[in-house]
């Protein structure tokens, strides 16, 4: 056993990777040639290295006890060059793994004494931390097919007769509204990547407004939206309320011809 | 459909509903269903399903805008226990969203998770819209037409405001942090009625 | 109190809360009656309330923290139909912490990043805690002192489960020295059996 081991071990960088029905499977894998677009979305679904490596010895039916270490380490890097053409953001621990089955493989070209055990096999980390990954990756699976509240499960919802019963409601104050909106604003400040820009709370208002008034009638006439009345500051709101919902594609502007009256109408 | 699996899918449907149902609005919950029942096959099931609740904890009422189950009055001397003992309190997730709703009106679900950077539990925005707080302004034009949501007019009466003019503006808020670490106004102290 | 009629409150009660009650919380609900009920006798009108709504629309569960009224699961998709809005979905990297949370706490955030091999961003453990699946149990006594998270009974409330043992059994895991080919050669290429 420890001799035919060694020789196993040894000649693991000549083999071909696999023999299925007696022909070897080739390296490359064939389900590279897909649309770039798909591809990314391939690549990024994958949840770290552990994930990939598991993904490319489940593909091919490998026994997670032998694995093939020459062969996989090949393909692992070649999705590895293809996450780095593409530009994806290649988080660190894909290139540790990368040199962690390197490593591995080298250490199994050399000739282990024929008394060592099995439990020198340079794979044997390895092999535990994919299994141990994949225990929690199948345990996540099961978890959420699990019936839970919001999706399978719905509570009754049973009135209670407002006779004497008066079911108190939370009290909030103009202060713990204030105090959530600044947490919210401070945190999502802390991402650089959501910024948060200040904007006069009477253009959010008057967005509000204009879509009301639109979504009652079908074209309203983009003049009816100032009011005088209002004085500068007040057309000015309206005017950028309307610039805001037409960049959120909110709404559209509709004209028939130059210099016909403008229409406002919801988007559709 | 069998008349006992019909009788069972109404009681979901009344049980699962915070709002009556009426027997059209029912019957459209059966839209696509191989076997649509009848408006007559839904009344003859209501009927059986108030037999079948006599005596219990609950009964199926007929109100103005349709059926709903509703609790037994002669019981309400014990169900007004369950609120007894302490006052009901809004989570931080539902406060971040209700002031996100109001300063970022129109806003969408998927807005407010993104900025909050964790997703959003359906029933928030449900208790915000029992409340008569939120209210859905109409669909945003992107793909999956997510509702937009604004504050009401019950809002702004709740928190006595004349118009979300009123709300402060970040900066102040901020400005009455730093003169203020416990956030407690200088000049007015809002009390809120309830 | 006779049974039927405790049977009738106790429906009343748990058709009126909107968090699951336990039968020590149901009881102290009827402090103060002159027959307060014992705690055998609610169990029993539970077991009987159970019994009554079989086959019908709801079902009375016992959770984590007690017992609930919810709408039978298979008739989810016709009670889906009243919500506009879809249930959250939560990603594999959340799922995948939940349940080393769930099946190894407690457990650090460091031995979290280890299992997986990537490194976990702050929002998923923020999500986990805000929707109260999650909570710090305390601090790890290594350098660092990191926080040691574990699972509430919101958790179990809200995946439909009584305690942590009704979570679906973990998959084995062999040891590298088990491994034993079916074909073995002693000179030819390993046969992966497919």
């Amino acid at each position: 056993m420890h001799e035919e081991f060694t020789n196993r071990a040894s000649n693991q960088s000549e083999l071909p990777f696999a023999l299925v029905q007696g022909e070897p499977l080739t390296l490359i894998p064939q389900d590279l040639y897909i649309p770039p677009d798909a591809l990314l979305v391939f690549l990024e679904a994958f949840e770290g290295p552990l994930d990939l490596l598991l993904y490319l010895i489940k593909r091919q039916n490998i026994d997670i006890l032998n694995i093939p270490i020459a062969a996989i380490t090949k393909q692992y890097m070649e999705y590895i060059h293809l996450m780095k053409e593409l530009q994806l953001e290649l988080a660190a621990e894909y290139l540790v793994m990368a040199a962690m089955l390197a490593e591995i493989k080298s250490r199994m070209l050399l000739p282990r004494p024929v008394a060592d055990d099995d439990e020198d096999d340079p794979r044997a980390e390895l092999v535990r931390r994919l299994q141990e990954y994949e225990q929690f990756k199948q345990a996540a699976e099961d978890l959420d097919a699990l019936d839970r509240l919001e999706r399978e499960i719905h509570l009754t919802s049973i009135d209670i007769p407002k006779l004497e019963i008066d079911v108190p409601l939370p009290e909030v104050s103009l202060n713990d509204l204030m105090s959530a909106f600044r947490d919210v604003v401070n945190r999502a400040e802390q991402f650089a990547s959501h910024h948060i820009e200040r904007e006069p709370l009477s253009v959010r208002e008057r967005m509000v407004i204009v879509l009301e008034r639109i979504s009652a009638e079908k074209f309203t006439n983009f003049t009816d939206f100032f009011d005088p009345a209002e004085g500068r500051m007040g057309v000015v709101v309206s005017f950028v309320a309307i610039l805001e919902l037409l960049r959120e594609s909110l709404i559209e502007l509709v004209q028939s011809e130059p210099y016909a009256p403008i229409y406002v109408k919801a988007r559709s | 459909m069998d008349q006992s699996k019909l009788q069972a899918i109404l009681e979901a449907l009344l049980a699962a509903s915070d709002k009556p149902l009426s027997v059209n609005q029912l019957q459209e919950l059966f839209t696509g269903d191989i076997d649509l029942p009848g408006k007559d096959e839904i009344r003859q099931a209501i009927a059986e399903l108030q037999q079948k609740y006599t005596g219990g904890g609950f009964e199926l009422k007929q109100v103005a805008s349709g059926f709903r189950l509703q609790v037994r009055a002669e019981f309400e001397s014990w169900v007004a226990r369950l609120w007894e003992q302490k006052p009901p309190r809004y989570s931080r997730a539902l406060m971040e969203t209700l002031a996100l709703i109001a300063y970022r009106q129109p806003i969408t679900r998927g807005e407010i998770e993104e900025i909050r950077g964790v997703s959003l539990s359906t029933n928030i925005i449900r208790t915000l819209q029992e409340r008569d707080w939120v209210r859905p302004l109409g669909h945003k034009e992107v793909p999956g037409r997510p509702t937009l949501y604004g504050t009401t007019r019950e809002f702004l009466d709740y928190f006595n405001l004349k118009s979300l003019n009123e709300l402060p503006t970040l900066s102040e808020i901020r400005d009455i942090d730093q003169y203020n670490p416990e956030f407690e106004f200088n000049d007015e102290p809002e009390v809120v009625a309830s």
